[in-house]
C-alpha cells in the first residue's frame, strides 16, 4: 500500500467515523425501543442530540476537566488515525487506555462526589477490559507474528477460525466499553443510576459533545477491531462486528446492572481465562 | 479514599420523589445515613380542618396519586363509621375492586421502578406497559386514570354495568398474561437475583420494632395485613396475606409479586360475586367523636384518626401514611451496604414521600 | 375486626410523668409504636399514643398537658417514635425533651413557612374549599 | 440468564405499544371525566355546585343592589372530580369527554344571572 493510499484511508475514516458512530447509536436507540416494545427516537437522534449540546452555553466546573476533555478527544483519534494507518495494536490500545485515563482524571479534578466514585469505578473498569485488549493484540501476535493491523489484513486466513475463544473475550470488553448492562457501573448509557452519570456528571454542553463523539470514534475503532478477525474478505468482518454491535444490544436489555466486583471477576475470569486456553490451545495444537 | 458524604437526592433519577439521602461512603461502601425530608410538605391535614368534610375525600385522594383510592376509601370507611352509615354491599365490592386495581398499578409501577434501579431498562418497560392496562380499565369505569375520585361517603360515584364488565374481565386476562410473562423474569433471573437476595436484610424482630407496615413487614415473616381486619367485603373474600421469610430486597419484591397476582383474582372474584342495588345512600348527618381506621394501602397501613365536633367541619384528621414507619427501616439496612445497593434498598420499601409528608 | 368509633372512656389518661414507664411496660410485652395525635383543646393538648400488639390489636393511652408543659420523648424506649414527635413538635409547639433525632423543628416546615401552623390560633372564619 | 428473552422477542415481533402523540391520538374511554361544559340558559345560580366545589374553582358572588349574581369558574383550579355535574339539579353542568388543547393563558369563566 502506498503512503497516499494510506493517508486517503485514514482521512477516510476520520470523516466517515462519526457519521457510522452516530447511526449506529442511532441504531442501537431504536433496537433497543423495539425490544422494549417503544417506537423509539429517529435514527438522526443522536445527531440531534450532538447538535444540540453543541448549541448550548458554556458552562465548566473546573477547567482542569476541560482540558481532560480535550485529552480524551486527542487521545482517541490518535489512536484511531494509528489503527487506520495500520500500524502496532499494542500502541492503540495503549493510547486508548491513556484516553481512558484522562476521561478519568477529568472526572477526578472536579468536587463532585459523583464524578469522583464514577472516576474510581471507570478505572476500575479500564481494569477489567485493558487485559483483555491488550492480551487480545498478544494472541494476535502469536497467529501472525506481528502486532501491526498491516499483518492481520495481509494473513492468508481469518483470525476468528484460530482464535474464536479470544473472540468471546473481546465481546466482553466491547460491553464495558459500550457502557451496557451488566458492565454500566461508571456511567450508564440512561442516567437511572446510583451516580447518575458517573464520569460525565460534571460536562456540559460542546465538552459533553466533544465526549460523545470521542465515544463514536471509539466505538468505530473497537468495532473495526472485532472486524479484523474475520479480515479475508473484510466485508464478512464486518458483518460479524455489526453482528457483536447487536449482541451487546441484546445483552444490554435481558440483564441487570451487576455490580464491579462482578464485572471485574467476569473480565478476568471469563476474558484472560479464555485467552489464555486459546493460546495454550494454539500452541498445543500447532 | 477519605469519608465521602453524598447528597443522595432530593433530585435523584434513580428516587421518584424528593428525598435526601445524606450517604456518608467509604469507597464503595456506605456508613452512615442521613434520611433528610421536608421538600414537599403541603399542609393537608390543615386544610382538611378549613374543608367541608365531604370535600375532604377529594383532598386526601391528592394526598398521593399512587394510592390515591385507597386514601379516599380510607376516609370515606372513616366518616361513614362515625356516622354509622350502612354502605350499600354493592359499592362495598366496587370499592374493593377499585382499591385493588390501584394496588395493581402501584405495585406494578414499583417493580418497574426497581427494575430500572438495578439498570434493567426493558423490564422496567415491560413493567409500566403492562400497568397501562390497569390505567386504562381505571379510566373505562372510573372517569380517570390516576385520581379516581369515585368514593364519596355513603357509597361510590360510579358504576360498573354490564356493557363493561366483560371489557374489564377482558382487560384482566389481557394483564394475566403480561404478568404471567413478567414473573419469572423476578423471580428467575440470575442477574436480578444477584442484585436482590441478601440485599438490604431487615430482621424480622427489628422489622416489628421499627414500625414497619405492608410488604417491608410481610417480607420480614409477618403476616400483617391490614386488609384481615375486614374493611370493604375483604372478610367475605377469603383473603389472605402475603408473607416471605426472606427478610431481604427479594422478599419484599415477591411479596409484591404475589400481591399483584393475589389482587388480580380479587378483583375477579369481588366482581363476581357483585350484587345488584344501590351505589350509595345520602349522608345527611355531621360527624362527631372520635374515629381511628386501619386500611391496607400498597406500600402498607394506612392510619387515620379524625374528631368531628358535630358540624361540617372536622376538628382534626390525622393521617398516618405507611412510608412514615417505613422510613425508619431504611435506617437499618442502608449502613454497610454497597453504594450500587442503595437504589436497591430503598425502593425496597416503597418510599413514597408525597404520602409521608402530607 | 375493623373497630372506627373511638371510646373516649375506655381509654387510659396517664400523666407525663407516668408515660415513660407506661411505654417502657408496654415495650417489654412486645407493643410497638404506630403513631401518635395531637389535638388542640383550649388550653391544652391531648396526646393520644398509639400502639400495636403483637395480636395487631390497638393499644391506645392519653396524655393532658398544658400548653407549656414539657413532654417527655418517647423515642429512647421505641426509636421509630421519633418522626412523629418530631412532627408534632413542629406542628403544635410542644416541648418535647430528650428527643432521640432533634430536627429542630425543620424536619417538614423551613425557616420561611409558618410556624405551629396545626394550632387553632386562626379566627372560626372559614373559608370553603381551598384545596392547597 | 436469558429469561427475558422470549418477552424481547415479543416485543419485537409485536410492534410498539406507544404512539407518535401528536400525530396519532388515543380516543378518551366515554365515560372519561375530562372538561366541564357549563350551559348558563340552564342555570338558576343556585350555589351547589359553588359549595361543593373541592377546589373551589367555581365561586357564585351576590350582588345585592342589583339583585344579580354571577358565577366564575376558574378551569384551571378545576380538578376534574366531576362532583358539580352530579349535584346540579338542573343539569347546567356536564362532565364531558371532548378534551382541548393545552393553553398557555388563564381563562376564567364568567356568567351573570339575568
Amino acid at each position: 500500500m502506498t503512503l497516499t493510499w494510506s493517508l486517503i484511508i485514514v482521512v477516510g475514516a476520520l470523516l466517515l467515523a462519526p457519521l457510522v458512530g452516530g447511526v449506529l447509536r442511532g441504531l442501537d436507540r431504536k433496537l433497543t425501543a423495539r425490544l422494549q416494545g417503544r417506537m423509539g427516537p429517529p435514527l438522526a437522534q443522536p445527531f440531534y442530540d450532538f447538535g444540540k449540546l453543541v448549541g448550548k452555553s458554556h458552562s465548566v466546573s473546573s477547567r482542569a476537566s476541560v482540558a481532560w476533555a480535550w485529552a480524551y478527544f486527542l487521545l482517541t483519534l490518535t489512536a484511531f488515525t494509528l489503527f487506520f494507518l495500520g500500524q502496532d495494536l499494542l500502541v492503540v490500545f495503549f493510547i486508548l487506555a491513556f484516553a481512558g485515563g484522562a476521561l478519568a482524571f477529568g472526572a477526578f479534578s472536579t468536587r463532585s462526589p459523583y464524578a469522583r466514585l464514577g472516576a474510581n469505578r471507570e478505572l476500575l473498569q479500564m481494569l477489567a477490559y485493558e487485559p483483555i485488549l491488550l492480551l487480545a493484540a498478544v494472541a494476535i501476535y502469536f497467529q501472525t507474528g506481528k502486532f501491526t493491523v498491516h499483518s492481520v489484513l495481509e494473513a492468508g486466513e481469518p483470525l476468528l477460525l484460530y482464535l474464536p475463544l479470544v473472540f468471546v473475550a473481546v465481546l466482553v470488553a466491547l460491553g464495558i466499553k459500550m457502557r451496557k448492562s451488566p458492565f454500566d457501573i461508571a456511567a450508564s448509557e440512561h442516567a437511572h443510576q446510583e451516580l447518575v452519570r458517573g464520569v460525565y456528571t460534571e460536562y456540559s454542553g460542546r465538552h459533553l459533545a466533544l465526549i460523545e463523539i470521542a465515544h463514536w470514534y471509539e466505538l468505530v475503532l473497537l468495532l473495526a477491531f472485532i472486524a479484523l478477525f474475520w479480515a479475508q474478505p473484510l466485508w464478512v468482518g464486518v458483518l460479524i462486528a455489526l453482528g457483536a454491535f447487536f449482541l451487546e444490544i441484546w445483552i444490554d436489555n435481558i440483564a441487570a446492572r451487576l455490580r464491579w466486583s462482578w464485572m471485574v471477576g467476569a473480565s478476568w475470569g471469563v476474558g484472560i481465562t479464555f485467552i489464555v486456553a486459546n493460546l495454550v490451545l494454539l500452541s498445543v495444537l500447532a | 479514599m477519605a469519608r465521602v458524604t453524598f447528597p443522595f437526592g432530593p433530585q435523584h433519577p434513580v428516587l421518584p420523589e424528593a428525598i435526601q439521602l445524606q450517604l456518608t461512603c467509604e469507597d464503595e461502601r456506605v456508613v452512615e445515613v442521613l434520611p433528610v425530608i421536608g421538600y414537599m410538605h403541603r399542609g393537608i391535614e390543615k386544610a382538611a380542618e378549613a374543608n367541608l368534610f365531604p370535600n375532604n375525600i377529594f383532598l386526601c385522594e391528592r394526598i398521593c396519586g399512587i394510592c390515591s383510592f385507597i386514601h379516599a376509601l380510607c376516609y370515606c370507611e372513616l366518616m361513614e363509621g362515625m356516622m354509622d352509615v350502612e354502605v350499600p354491599p354493592r359499592a362495598k365490592h366496587l370499592r374493593v375492586v377499585w382499591s385493588e386495581l390501584s394496588r395493581i398499578h402501584s405495585h406494578m409501577l414499583w417493580l418497574g421502578l426497581l427494575a430500572d434501579s438495578f439498570g434493567f431498562e426493558s423490564l422496567f418497560m415491560q413493567c409500566w406497559r403492562a400497568r397501562e392496562i390497569i390505567l386504562d380499565t381505571l379510566e373505562m369505569t372510573t372517569g380517570q386514570r390516576v385520581i379516581q375520585s369515585s368514593c364519596v361517603i355513603g357509597g361510590v360515584r360510579r358504576d360498573i354495568n354490564e356493557d363493561q364488565e366483560p371489557d374489564v374481565r377482558r382487560k384482566m386476562d389481557a394483564f394475566r398474561k403480561e404478568i404471567n410473562a413478567i414473573y419469572p423474569v423476578f423471580a428467575k433471573d440470575y442477574t436480578v437475583k444477584s442484585r436482590t437476595v441478601g440485599k438490604g436484610i431487615l430482621p424480622k424482630e427489628q422489622a416489628w420494632s421499627l414500625g414497619t407496615v405492608g410488604p417491608t413487614l410481610r417480607g420480614s415473616g409477618w403476616d400483617y395485613d391490614a386488609r384481615t381486619l375486614g374493611y370493604a367485603v375483604y372478610d367475605d373474600l377469603g383473603f389472605e396475606p402475603i408473607v416471605e421469610d426472606g427478610c431481604d430486597s427479594y422478599a419484599r419484591m415477591m411479596v409484591r409479586l404475589h400481591e399483584v397476582v393475589q389482587s388480580l383474582e380479587l378483583v375477579i372474584q369481588a366482581l363476581d360475586r357483585m350484587p345488584k342495588g344501590d351505589l350509595a345512600v345520602t349522608v345527611k348527618t355531621f360527624p362527631e367523636g372520635e374515629g381511628l381506621i386501619r386500611v391496607e394501602q400498597p406500600r402498607g397501613e394506612l392510619v387515620e384518626y379524625a374528631r368531628g365536633n358535630g358540624t361540617a367541619y372536622l376538628e382534626r384528621l390525622k393521617i398516618r401514611t405507611p412510608t412514615f414507619s417505613n422510613i425508619p427501616a431504611l435506617l437499618v439496612m442502608l449502613p454497610g451496604c454497597e453504594l450500587a445497593d442503595v437504589p436497591v434498598i430503598t425502593m425496597s420499601i416503597d418510599p413514597c414521600i408525597a404520602c409521608t409528608e402530607r | 375486626m375493623q373497630q372506627v368509633r373511638v371510646d373516649r372512656g375506655a381509654d387510659a389518661f396517664i400523666s407525663p410523668g407516668a408515660l415513660l414507664k407506661e411505654v417502657e411496660l408496654l415495650a417489654s410485652e412486645g407493643v410497638r409504636f404506630t403513631t401518635m395525635v395531637c389535638l388542640d383543646v383550649d388550653q391544652e393538648f391531648e396526646i393520644i399514643y398509639l400502639f400495636q400488639r403483637l395480636t395487631l390489636d390497638m393499644v391506645r393511652i392519653r396524655v393532658r398537658i398544658s400548653k407549656d408543659e414539657e413532654l417527655p420523648s418517647i423515642s429512647s424506649i421505641l426509636l421509630d417514635a421519633v418522626l412523629m414527635e418530631n412532627e408534632i413538635k413542629e406542628f403544635f409547639g410542644v416541648r418535647i425533651t430528650n428527643l432521640a433525632i432533634d430536627f429542630q423543628c425543620r424536619m417538614l416546615l423551613s425557616a420561611k413557612s409558618p410556624q405551629t401552623p396545626l394550632l387553632k390560633v386562626r379566627p372560626q372564619s372559614q373559608s370553603l374549599g381551598g384545596g392547597e | 440468564m436469558p429469561v427475558m428473552s422470549t418477552n424481547l422477542i415479543k416485543n419485537f415481533f409485536s410492534g410498539p405499544a406507544t404512539r407518535p402523540y401528536p400525530v396519532v391520538k388515543r380516543e378518551p374511554f366515554p365515560r372519561a371525566r375530562v372538561r366541564l361544559v357549563y350551559d348558563p340558559d340552564k342555570c338558576t345560580y343556585c350555589g351547589i355546585c359553588a359549595n361543593i366545589c373541592p377546589a373551589a374553582a367555581i365561586t357564585m358572588e351576590e350582588d345585592r343592589e342589583n339583585l344579580r349574581i354571577s358565577r366564575h369558574y376558574d378551569s384551571f383550579a378545576c380538578i376534574s372530580c366531576g362532583r358539580c355535574a352530579e349535584l346540579c339539579p338542573q343539569a347546567a353542568l356536564l362532565m364531558a369527554v371532548r378534551t382541548h388543547e393545552p393553553s398557555d393563558a388563564k381563562v376564567v369563566e364568567h356568567s351573570t344571572s339575568r
